[in-house]
């Protein structure tokens, strides 16, 4: 479990992927708290465990470049850089949500920094990206797109798909596996047959397996070749990362059986990408404890600015259920307003 | 008789067929950890007693990788060589993953194969609407496979049916999309322990009455009923009617039902354009036009897709207050003034102020003025 | 003004849209060689003046591997993302395989990211039925997309529409859905060689009547005018309209149409149940149920999948006799006896004995007595 | 090109396979004849210059082993034995038809020689083969099942679904992949990203690639293989077969474009794989030239007397059309039969 990762991106950087790792990590604790106490309606999927895969991904892209992901959806634009408030809003359901509440936990998207949707459909937005990293290339643009997925998603047919479209057109795009072991109650290795990250060759590109995936540095190098490797026109690469989360597939969910062992929990408890990379930090001198402590209650206060922004925010009007549906009025689907609604002598 | 919830009666189907035929087999994707709730025991766990993985062991209890596609298609394919599967696609917003397969092979086989191939597959799902997961869980999509020639189309809405059709399914040599109403869940009755089949294409008498009738489809048919019960102090009298099943369709009792009362009103908790409420209008006027006493009704939820948020959602789905609505408004009678009756929507107790929680019926659910 | 095929129609508005726009690239199987015959120039060939890939190169004319999802999806991605996709999808029954992808993502994406999105992106397919090519090429799948809230539904019926939908189509910033019955590949007609746009949810009045309404989706659209030439002589006059786009759908026109006449045939090459005839029937009711004389009746495909022999396929389609049988019966009028006029079915001149050609609408067509 | 391919199969086995060649030979000619000639309606895709990669790989098949194909669709069934009879008369509409009719040439099927139907969706029967292979496997009954594709097919998500679940289940199944290079208009190389017998190992599978598809022995060396594993218990493999089609995509297919160059055809049509394996059984003692002509004579009479069955065969009553569409009544998806039809006046 060495890992040769160039420590030496400049202090920002670092500073900034424990900030995000953190932001992930309180954000996400919240979340859970509020779901239990009735305050975030329906469930949410943490990133808890997986900060080191999310962010040391996500800051391997520009600001400009794209991103697509799935449910376990809080962690993504997170790490992208989005604010934290209209995303706590939004999972509230809130008017001042991200997506003015129509979205929730599990369609969260913030177009301002790239994140173009995460999607409640294992794997639906795998095609997404390749698309976006379609529209770089005819563009020229030079943007690179990132496709966020689980080991579960692993098996979906449109993954493959993509990557054949994204390798004989050389996109820009980066198909980015987060294996954290299991698909709901599902063990992966119980479903899936071979090594994801081997599936790469068959498809022409890199397949690369980041076994230390709580290592913020390792999955940031690994993500940064592939990103330039995408740059340089050389097309896309499938990267593997190998994660953990700590709670269960979505908050409140109760399962008779649990299909994870203690032991391996207790491993993968031990390993946090959060202490692991402020020890690290502390270590290499980059940061002093004190420094640390500063930025954690820092990122505590924006977790509690978020859940103000979103306490403050109203619930949106019901008239707004009926917007954006269509591009070019409020309910376009009849010309008739109330055609979907009931007869017409309700307007007329 | 045993009180068995929904989900119960589907889960004890389940098991009878399981005991009844070899050749039966469930696969999806985590169902040997019974996450939804219909392979587990009394217990609904593993370790309980009755447990479907324990029973029957993992060759005919299939938990597989996340690959809709080849889960249908493979269904399809080993149905037509000797198993009986039951597919458990959990929720039915997944089912276009595979829409392929059901409409290409699954709906096709048979007939294009010159009656070759039979194709013994149940396909379960449930609709996982009314519960703030947003616009990717939400769909109610059973009439776009209604214009599917090949496949037939099950709605239960009592426990007691959701076991006798499942078992029915079953039996049937061919495709069977079961879908299931999540609101329907809790829902308890008096179940048969013993086996038993439901026909298909026999609806049930949910409740007589002379003045009014509700066609009432899935998670509509308890609103239908509440509707019916609010408007009987009002002295309006309501039958409702629930077809059960959709291909086949109990046209006849539809029809009787209909021109029983020459008022009618199809509540369909699917999109309106092109929905079952659409097809179902248009056989009434077709079939007892003259027996009409005015236009034949539709409670459905409005074209738009699933918003997330509480302040939005439970609004769109036909509700008893919406039917009810559309009750009176097909007997050209007001709604009485003292308040509003059947609001049953609880808004989650969120920080940031209570989300709106009424059913604005006259706004939000369509109901007919 | 030019004579333009119906292709013909198609080829010119993408090639407008393509001059008009850089933004604006085509996507498909096949496309580079113009196998489907919409991206050649006059010749119709790689080699000859016009020809599409030469003229925009192999950046913005995309022949892709056989992979619809991500064909699909991929546009979609696309356009969410500045380039203004025109998909290629060659058969209607492809669509299938894309399915999550239209529903999940091209329907969804604008409502459920809260407006952040927009899906400027045009889906072409063409329905292929009709031609012996069996269950597998010959879908009609046009209703239930209509049942996907966040999509738009274009079935041109005539070249001048086919050319003005589409740069309607190109311009409109969500997920358009064109349906083009191969049925209509011949028709020709006078076509404006200039840009111009026909609005989306503004049919077409195609024939003026007083004594029925028919009206006619798609492929339908000439038989109906068939229909109304044949019944002209028996003094019936007939009214054709055509939506054009069926969502949105022109309701108002609908009405006006049905309610001036107040008998009215819905003629639509869909499976029966739930399909565009369900929806456009039950409209009709709700709205102008007092100026019906008599029940709206559906003329459609009967709910069975397309089978291959010459013997059985061209009679399932709703035709110029069903049509003109269905108007006869909303009038309480019998078929004059002299022989039967519109049939035109041809059968291949096949060896051992000739097909059955003929149209036995009263067994075959569905028409309404 | 030399291939150490055991040529010490029984004498009638061999000669078995040059006769399923010629019958695929000789029945897709006339076909596209009858086509060109109207008798034929719609249209067929030819095997011609494909034999040896499908009959190779049939008879490495048992009688009750399962076959699933696609629209290249005639020698599939010839290839696994089905008299020629009922085939024609389908691609003719006939009554007599093995399908009564109703498929036509798209969607052959001979259930008796365990043809469980030809797809006109490119990749839609893939997904059929490995439920034939799951029921093998649940009811134990030792039956292989193969599906046949293209290279077009190879980029369809289903397929990498399907080996996914057949590998992590061990399924009796042989993904067959009839790589003629080309996909419609579509050269194969421009469309895929990587190669597609490599797919096979980031599966868990065997991706075996049989560059000499036109030796019928070849061929069938490699499928005997994968049959041997799967009978095993061993699970599934992958084949790709070289290969290439004399004809145009379909008969009657007029393109503006030659996208095949005139060299390349000739070199294919150089090596004709019935003339290949004719010389073959000649030169090794296996048959004379004399027996090979008359089998050759006999199977220009099968296709006659094939014919000569069509010929004879009525075309199907209409009502016809309304069997089979379920299995317990003749017509019901209404119990009322005119309600797909009418309206009830018709009837009542
Ligand atoms: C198409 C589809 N199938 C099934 C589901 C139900 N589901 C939601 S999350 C999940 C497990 C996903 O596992 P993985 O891709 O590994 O992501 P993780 O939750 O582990 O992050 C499943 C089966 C779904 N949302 N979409
Ligand atoms: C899902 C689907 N997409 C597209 C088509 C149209 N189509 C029919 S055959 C074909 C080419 C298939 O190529 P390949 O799989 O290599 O088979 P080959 O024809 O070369 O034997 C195409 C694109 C189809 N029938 N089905
Ligand atoms: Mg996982
Ligand atoms: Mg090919």
């Amino acid at each position: 479990m060495t890992d040769p990762a160039p420590r030496s991106l400049p202090r920002d950087t670092q500073l900034e992927m424990q900030r995000r790792m953190l932001r992930i990590r309180r954000f996400d604790e919240r979340a859970s708290k509020m779901v239990k106490r009735g305050q975030i309606p329906g469930t949410v999927h943490t990133s808890i465990g997986q900060e080191a895969q999310v962010v040391g991904a996500c800051m391997a892209l520009g600001d400009t470049d794209f991103m697509t992901g799935n449910h376990r959806s809080h962690g993504h634009p997170i790490g992208k850089g989005a604010p934290l408030g209209p995303l706590m809003a939004e999972l509230v359901g809130k008017s001042g949500g991200v997506c003015q509440g129509k979205g929730g936990s599990l369609h969260l998207a913030d177009f301002a920094v790239g994140s173009l949707g995460e999607s409640g459909i294992v794997g639906g937005s795998i095609p997404i990206a390749v698309g976006a990293g379609l529209s770089s290339k005819v563009l020229a643009n030079d943007r690179v797109s990132l496709a966020f997925f689980g080991d579960g998603a692993a098996n979906q047919g449109c993954l493959y798909e993509g990557m054949n479209m994204a390798g004989v057109w050389k996109l820009p795009v980066i198909f980015l596996c987060e294996n954290n072991q299991y698909a709901l109650s599902t063990p992966a290795h119980t479903v899936t047959s071979g090594v994801i990250a081997d599936r790469g060759s068959g498809f022409g590109m890199p397949g690369v397996r980041v076994e230390n995936g709580q290592d913020v540095l390792a999955v940031h190098e690994a993500v940064s070749a592939a990103v330039q490797r995408a740059r340089a026109g050389d097309g896309p690469s499938l990267v593997e990362v190998i994660t953990y989360r700590y709670n269960e597939h979505s908050e409140g969910l109760r399962l008779g059986v649990d299909y994870r062992n203690a032991q391996e929990k207790a491993q993968w408890l031990a390993r946090d990408p959060i202490v692991l990379f402020r020890e690290d930090l502390i270590r290499r001198g980059v940061a002093a404890a004190e420094e640390l402590d500063a930025l954690e209650a820092d990122v505590l206060r924006e977790v509690d600015d978020a859940v103000a922004f979103s306490d403050q925010s109203p619930y949106p009007e019901l008239s707004v259920a009926f917007d954006d549906l269509y591009s070019d009025s409020r309910f376009a689907v009849h010309r008739f307003r109330d055609s979907s609604f009931g007869t017409l002598e309700a307007v007329r | 008789m045993t009180v068995m919830s929904y989900l119960g009666a589907i889960g004890a189907a389940q098991k009878e067929a399981m005991l009844a035929d070899e050749r039966v087999v469930i696969i999806g994707e985590d169902v040997e950890a019974n996450v939804y709730g219909t392979t587990g025991g009394a217990g609904k766990s593993r370790a309980s007693e009755g447990d479907f993985l324990q029973q029957f062991g993992r060759n005919r209890i299939r938990n597989t990788p996340i690959s809709e596609e080849v889960i249908v298609g493979a269904a399809i394919g080993a149905a037509m060589t000797g198993l009986r599967p039951i597919v458990d696609l959990s929720y039915s917003s997944f089912l276009y993953m595979a829409m392929d397969q059901f409409v290409n092979q699954a709906a096709k086989n048979r007939y294009m194969f010159g009656g070759q191939a039979s194709v013994p597959v149940v396909f379960r799902s449930a609709m996982f609407y009314g519960l703030n997961t947003g616009a990717h869980h939400s769909d109610r999509p059973y009439p776009m496979f209604m214009n599917v020639p090949g496949l037939k189309i099950v709605t239960p809405a009592f426990p007691s049916d959701a076991k006798g059709l499942l078992r029915t399914a079953v039996d049937t040599d061919d495709p069977v999309l079961v879908f299931e109403a999540c609101v329907l869940w809790g829902s308890k009755e008096e179940v048969d322990e013993r086996e038993y089949r439901i026909p298909f294409g026999v609806g049930r008498s949910v409740r007589t009455g002379t003045d009014a009738t509700v066609i009432a489809v899935s998670g509509a048919v308890p609103e239908a009923v509440a509707a019916a019960d609010a408007l009987a102090p009002e002295g309006i009298s309501v039958e409702v009617f629930d077809p059960r099943t959709l291909v086949p369709l109990d046209v006849e009792g539809i029809l009787d039902a209909a021109a029983r009362t020459g008022r009618v009103v199809v509540a369909d908790p699917a999109h309106r354009t092109c929905g079952a409420a659409a097809e179902i209008s248009a056989l009434i006027s077709e079939h007892v036009f003259d027996a009409l006493r005015g236009p034949v009704r539709r409670v459905t939820t409005p074209d738009v897709q699933i918003p997330f948020s509480p302040a939005l959602e439970k609004q769109l789905y036909p509700n008893r207050v919406a039917i009810a609505d559309a009750v009176r408004a097909s007997l050209g009678v007001a709604a009485p003034t003292t308040g509003r009756d059947g609001d049953d929507s609880t808004g989650p107790d969120g920080s940031g102020g209570t989300p709106p929680s009424g059913q604005d019926a006259a706004v939000a659910t369509g109901a007919a003025r």
